[in-house]
C-alpha cells in the first residue's frame, strides 16, 4: 500500500512483483471463490473480479495508509488490493464469525473499515457519495489522505455520479473516481445504456481533470494513478480515471455470460492483466519460470490456508445475534 | 377451468393479455427485455410486443421510475420493474411526491396510471440491501395503491386490475413466491382491489397475513388444526385499500387476532391494522392482537440470523397459542 | 401555439407581435401577481418569473396543439406562453374552485393537465423525468408530439438530469430540456455549485446536441426552438438548449435579493426581454406608440378582469372535499 | 438559571457549542452558510466556523445526505440539513440502504455518526410536496434515531446529544416552531435519547403527542381541565429510541389513551404505538386507544382545506370526550 516514488520509464522490480502479486491474488481469490460457491459453500451474491484485476492492483499500488477506498457490488479484488486479510475475507463469504463484518455482509458487504476500506455496496453507485463523504471528512480534518470510489460504467448512468462528483469538484477534494468500464451491467451493453461510451468526458463536462487508460494494464493505471494522487495531495483533485476492461465470464457466478460475443471476450483475454502483469516481471526484471511458480504458489498456499481457517471457525450464535438486536 | 402455473408465468400472462389488449400499455427495467427479467417474468415480451414497448434500461431507478410517472400522466399505461424494492428507494421522490400526489395537486384532473413492480423479502443470504419488505413505506403515503399478492391467481388478477386503474400502484411481490405454483382459472380473469381473500376458515382466531407470509401462515394453521385449534387465514391481497369489512367481520366471530409481517415489527403494516381492530372491533376483542414480525434489524448475511430476523412457521404457532391462552376480557375486568 | 413556418431573417408582424404579447402577460401578471401577495390574497410560495419571459415566450411560440410541456417551481410564465387562461391562472393563486387546479394545487403546482401541460414542480428537477416520460408516452402512442420541460440551473446539479436526459438519449425521444440558466439558486451563486457555468456541456458528453443562447432574446430562443422542433418531428431529439438569463429580483417575492450586484442586474435590465420583444415590433415592423399601448392595455384589462373573476368565484366547500379525500 | 429564547435559536447554540467543542462537527445544506438558512438557525456560524465546516450546496439531495454518511464513517461529524423534509425522499437510498444498514452490514466495526436536520408540517399554504409529517418512513428502518423536538429545551438538548452518540439521527424539526418560545436552561444541556417527557401532568387520559402536536395538545388540555377533564401530556421526543415506559406508565394510571400526530392516519407512528399499548397494557384500557391525524390526502393548497387535512384543539377535545364516554370495558363485557 505504501506510495511508490520513482516515475514511469524503468519501473523496479519491487512495483512490478507488487502489481503481479496483487493481480495474481485476486485471480486467484476469484477462481478459488468460485469453487466454494459451486460446492454451496457461499451464498447469495458473487460477482467475480476476474479479467478486471489490473484496475485495483494498479490504483491501490499508488495509494499508501491512511488513505480510503469505497467499492462496488464486484469488490473482492479493491479488498485484497488493499491489503486485506485473505483469510478474514473467505471467512466473510463462509459467514464466519472470524470474517471482516462477522458474517453480516457478505460478499455484497465486505469492508475493512479499520483499514479505511468503506467496503462494497449492494447499491450500484452508492460508492460515489461515500467516498466523496470520506475525503470530505479527511479534508476537515486537515490530513493529506486521497479518497477512492471504484465505481463502474453502469453507475455513470446514475444521478449519484453527477451530484457526487460535482460536490467533490466545487469543493476541490482529494478524491479519484475510478470508472470500471467492463462495458456490460449485467447483459446490458454500455451502447444501450448511453449514446456516448468514453464516460470520462463526463467528468470534463462540470471540470473535472479526466482520463481514460486502459484497465488491463496495471502498469499503466498505476502511473496515471500515481500522478492523480499526488495532484490530490497538492489539493488539485477531484481526478476521474476511466478504466476500460472486460469481464471474463457472465455477470455473476450463475450467469453463463452467453451475450459477450466469443471475439471480443478473446481480445480482452489476450490481453490478461494478470498475464501482462506476470509477463513484465518476467521481461522486464528478468524472474525466471521458477520465480514466478515461487510466488504463485506462496499465493495459492495462502489461499488454501485461509480456506482452512475459515472452515475451522465459527459462525455468530443466535444469543450474540440477539444483543446486537437489543442493542441496535 | 383452470392451470396449475407458477407465479412468475401468472404475472407474465397478466402483461401480455393487457398489453395485447391495450396498445398504450409498455414494460422498461433493467434486464426485461432481451433477458426477460432476473425472475424469468417478462420472457418471450420482446419478441411478441418488439423493443418499443419493451425496453432495457440504465442502471437508473429515478429516471425509470420519473419516466413512468410522467408517461402516466401523458396518458400511457407503463409498468416499471424496480428488481429489488430495495432499489425504489432510488425513486422515492418520484413515487412519493410526484406519482402519490399529482391527482391532488390539480383538483383531481390529473391521474397516474403508474404500475411499479418490484420484489421484496428475504432470500437466502441476498443480505441487508436486497432483503428488505418496505410495504409500509408506500401505505403510509395517500394516493398510492399497494398490492401484495400471495398466490398465482391473485398475481394474475390483480395486475391486470392495476392496468386498468387510474391511480399509481406498488405491485409488490416476493423474490420466494415466483416458481411457486397454484391454479389460476382460464380466460379473462380480474380481481379488484380492495377485496380480501379468506385463504383458510376457521373459528377459533383470526390470522392475517399477505405475501410471503401466507405460505408460512397457512402451515401454521394446520399444526393448529391438529391441536385442535381452527384458525381462519385472512390474505388482504391489497393493503391498500384495505378490507377491513372482512378483517372485521372475522374477528367479531373469533374474538382474536394474530397479524403477521415479514417486515420489521416496528411501524409496520401490522401495527396500523392492530390500531383498526382495536379501534373498531375493541369490545369484541378477548385477547390482545398478537403481531409476529421481523425483528427490528437490517438482514443479516449470516442464513442462521436471516432466519431468526423474520417470522417462521414455529413462531406464529406460538403466538396463536399464547393469544388462545389469554383470559377474556371479561374475566380480566373482573 | 401553434408553429411558425418561416426562418430566420425576416421574422413576421405575426410573429413578433406574438412573442410580445406573450412576455407582456407574463409581466403584468407576475407585476400585479405581486401586488396580490402584498395585500395578502395569495399565500404559500410565489416565485416570479420576471426577467426570465424570453425563454418561455420564445420557446413555446416553436410550439404546437398536442404538444407537451413541464415546468418548474417558477412556473406562471411557463403556463401563459403555453396559452393559458389567465383567469383561471389568478383563481388557483386566489385558491378559488374556479382555478386550474381549483385551489388545490397553488402557484408551485399550477397545470393545465387537459391541454398538455404537466404543471410547476416543487421538487427542483423532477420536471425533467417527467417530461421525457411525456415524450416516451407520445413515442409509444406514434404521434409526432415533442415535449419540453423547462428546467434550471440548479437542476442540472441534481441526479434526475443525468438519468433522465440519457433515457431520452437512448431512445432517442422528441424532448427538448430548455435549461434555464438565470445563475442563480436561491441566493447561491452559479459559480458557487458547479466549476463549469455552461451547463449545454452536460448534454454533450452524452450524446445530446445541445446549445446555447441568450435567453433575454425570445427572438433567438425561438429560432433555436423551431430548429430543436423540427428535429424533434424528424425523430433527431433529444436536444438540450441552455438559455442565460437573470432574475429581476430575488428568488421568491419576499427575499429582496440583496446578494444580487447591482451592476449586474443593471446589465441584465438594460438587456429586459419585455423592451427587447416590443422594440422588435416597433422597429422592424414599425409599430407606433399608441399600437403598442393598445396591446398593453388590452393584456393589462384580461390581468384586471381575471382579478374580478377570480374574487367572484368560490372556494372548494369541506363537503366537496370530503368526497375527494373519500376517493383518494 | 434559564433564558427564554426561541426553538431556532436553541439548535443555533446546540450547534455552535458542539463545533466548538468538536472540530470535527461541520455542516452543509443549501442556503445555510452565507444566507444563515431559511429559518435563521445556521446564522453566524460561517463567519465563526469558516468555509471549511459551513458548507453551502447545491441542490442535490441525494448527494447531500450521502456525502454526509460518508464522512460519518470516515470519522467526521456532519450535520446534513435538507430544507424540507419532502425532499429527504430524494436520498431515501442513502438514509435507508446506507446510514441505517451500515453498522450491521460491518459487524459491528462501521458507525454513521451522521445527522440529518429538517423540518415537517403544515406550514399556511405551501401545498402538498412541503408540508408532509414523514416521520413514519425513518421510524420503520431500523438503526435510524428519530428526533422530534417540541421545544427550544428539548430541541437544543436532543440536538447536543444527537452530536455525540455514534448512530444517524434524523433530526425532523417543524416549521411552526422555530419562532415558538421557551425556557432552555444555561450552561451544558443535553438530553439523553429514548426519555420522555411529561408536559402536563394528569390522571384521567392520556395524550400522546409530539413535535407541533404539543402546544395544540396542550392547549385541548387546558381546555378540558375547564370542563374537569384532568389530560396528562406525554411527549416521547423521541420515537426511536421510544419510552415505552413513559407511556405505559401514564396508561397504567388512566386507562385511556389518546395520540395525536400530524402525520396522515394510514400507517402513521400513532398506529405502531397503539399497537405497543393495546399489546403490553390490554387488560388496563377502559376504552379504544383514540388516534387522532392527518387525513389520507396530501396537503392542499387552499387554507381551509389544510386546516382540515391536520388534527386542531377541537379535534383533540372531541377525541378525549369520547374516550372518556366510552363504557369501561367491564362493563361493556357483561
Ligand atoms: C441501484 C441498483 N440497481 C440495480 C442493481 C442490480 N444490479 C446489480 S449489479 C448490476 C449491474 C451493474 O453493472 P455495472 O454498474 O456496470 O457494474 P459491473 O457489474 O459491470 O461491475 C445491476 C443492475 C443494484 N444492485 N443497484
Ligand atoms: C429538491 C429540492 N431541493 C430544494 C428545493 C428548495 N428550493 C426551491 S427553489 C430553489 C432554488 C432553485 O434554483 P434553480 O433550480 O436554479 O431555479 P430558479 O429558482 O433559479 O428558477 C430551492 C433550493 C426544492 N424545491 N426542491
Ligand atoms: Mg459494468
Ligand atoms: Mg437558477
Amino acid at each position: 500500500m505504501a506510495a511508490q516514488a520513482q516515475k514511469a520509464n524503468a519501473p523496479s522490480r519491487e512495483l512490478l512483483e507488487k502489481l503481479f502479486r496483487t493481480a495474481y491474488k485476486i485471480r486467484v481469490f476469484e477462481s478459488e471463490g468460485i469453487k466454494l460457491y459451486r460446492q454451496g459453500l457461499i451464498r447469495g451474491y458473487f460477482h467475480p473480479y476476474l479479467g478486471q484485476e489490473g484496475i485495483a492492483t494498479g490504483v491501490c499500488a499508488a495509494l499508501q495508509e491512511g488513505d480510503f477506498i469505497a467499492s462496488t457490488h464486484r469488490g473482492h479484488g479493491h479488498c485484497i488490493a488493499w491489503g486485506a486479510d485473505v483469510k478474514r475475507m473467505v471467512a466473510e463469504l463462509l459467514q464466519k464469525e472470524t470474517g471482516y463484518c462477522r458474517g453480516y455482509g457478505g460478499s455484497m458487504h465486505i469492508a475493512d473499515i479499520r483499514a479505511g476500506n468503506l467496503g462494497a455496496n449492494g447499491i450500484v453507485g452508492a460508492g460515489t457519495p461515500l467516498g466523496v463523504g470520506a475525503a470530505l471528512a479527511n479534508q476537515i480534518k486537515g490530513n493529506d489522505a486521497v479518497t477512492v470510489t471504484f465505481s463502474t460504467d453502469g453507475a455513470s448512468n446514475n444521478g449519484t455520479f453527477l451530484e457526487s462528483l460535482n460536490l467533490a469538484a466545487i469543493w476541490n477534494l482529494s478524491y479519484v473516481l475510478v470508472v470500471e468500464n467492463n462495458q456490460y451491467a449485467v447483459s446490458t451493453r454500455i451502447e444501450e445504456s448511453t449514446r456516448d461510451v468514453d464516460l470520462y468526458k463526463r467528468g470534463l463536462a462540470i471540470g473535472v481533470e479526466s482520463h481514460q487508460v486502459d484497465g488491463n494494464d496495471s502498469l499503466a493505471v498505476y502511473h496515471l494513478m500515481q500522478d492523480a494522487v499526488e495532484k490530490c495531495r497538492r489539493g488539485e483533485g477531484p481526478i476521474l480515471i476511466e478504466a476500460k476492461t472486460y469481464r471474463h465470464m457472465g455477470h455473476h457466478v450463475n450467469d453463463p455470460g452467453k451475450y459477450m460475443p466469443a471475439d471480443t471476450l478473446a481480445y480482452y483475454k489476450e490481453r490478461d492483466p494478470v498475464d501482462r502483469a506476470r509477463n513484465a516481471l518476467v521481461e522486464i526484471v528478468g524472474l525466471d519460470q521458477a520465480e514466478i511458480e515461487a510466488i504463485e504458489n506462496e499465493i495459492k498456499q495462502e489461499f488454501e490456508d485461509a480456506v482452512e481457517f475459515s472452515k475451522a471457525s465459527r459462525e455468530i450464535t443466535l444469543a450474540e445475534f440477539n444483543e446486537f438486536v437489543e442493542a441496535y | 377451468m383452470a392451470r396449475e402455473i407458477m407465479y412468475r408465468d401468472a404475472l407474465r400472462e397478466a402483461i401480455d393479455e393487457e398489453m395485447e389488449r391495450d396498445s398504450t400499455v409498455f414494460i422498461i427495467g433493467e434486464g426485461i427485455a432481451e433477458r426477460g427479467g432476473s425472475y424469468k417474468v417478462t420472457e418471450g415480451l420482446l419478441s411478441k410486443y418488439g423493443p418499443k414497448r419493451v425496453r432495457d434500461t440504465p442502471i437508473a431507478e429515478a429516471g425509470m421510475i420519473g419516466v413512468g410517472v410522467g408517461a402516466a400522466i401523458a396518458g400511457a399505461r407503463p409498468i416499471v420493474e424496480i428488481l429489488y424494492i430495495d432499489f425504489a428507494m432510488l425513486g422515492m421522490d418520484m413515487i412519493v411526491n410526484q406519482a402519490a400526489k399529482f391527482r391532488l395537486m390539480t383538483g383531481g384532473d390529473g391521474r397516474v396510471p403508474f404500475v411499479m413492480r418490484t420484489q421484496g423479502g428475504t432470500g437466502g443470504g441476498v443480505a441487508a440491501q436486497h432483503s428488505q419488505s418496505l410495504e409500509a413505506l408506500f401505505y403510509h403515503i395517500p394516493g398510492l395503491k399497494v398490492v401484495m399478492p400471495s398466490t398465482p391467481a391473485d398475481a394474475k388478477g390483480l395486475l391486470k386490475y392495476a392496468l386498468r386503474q387510474p391511480d399509481p400502484v406498488m405491485f409488490l411481490e416476493h423474490k420466494h413466491l415466483y416458481m411457486t405454483k397454484g391454479l389460476v382459472p382460464d380466460g379473462e380473469h380480474v380481481i379488484e382491489f380492495g377485496k380480501g381473500d379468506i385463504k383458510r376458515p376457521g373459528k377459533d382466531v383470526t390470522l392475517i397475513a399477505w405475501s410471503n407470509m401466507i405460505p408460512r401462515t397457512l402451515e401454521a394453521a394446520e399444526r393448529l388444526a391438529a391441536e385442535g385449534i381452527d384458525a381462519e387465514v385472512i390474505d388482504p391481497r391489497t393493503l391498500v385499500p384495505l378490507d377491513k369489512d372482512m378483517i372485521l367481520g372475522s374477528v367479531a366471530k373469533t374474538n382474536r387476532a394474530v397479524i403477521v409481517q415479514e417486515a420489521v415489527r416496528r411501524g409496520g403494516v401490522a401495527s396500523d391494522i392492530a390500531s383498526i381492530i382495536q379501534e373498531e372491533a375493541f369490545y369484541q376483542l378477548d385477547a390482545p392482537i398478537e403481531i409476529v414480525a421481523g425483528l427490528n434489524i437490517p438482514i443479516p448475511f449470516n442464513l442462521e440470523l436471516e432466519k431468526a430476523s423474520v417470522p417462521q412457521v414455529d413462531d406464529i404457532v406460538l403466538a396463536v397459542r399464547r393469544t388462545l391462552h389469554s383470559k377474556p376480557l371479561a374475566q380480566a375486568a373482573e
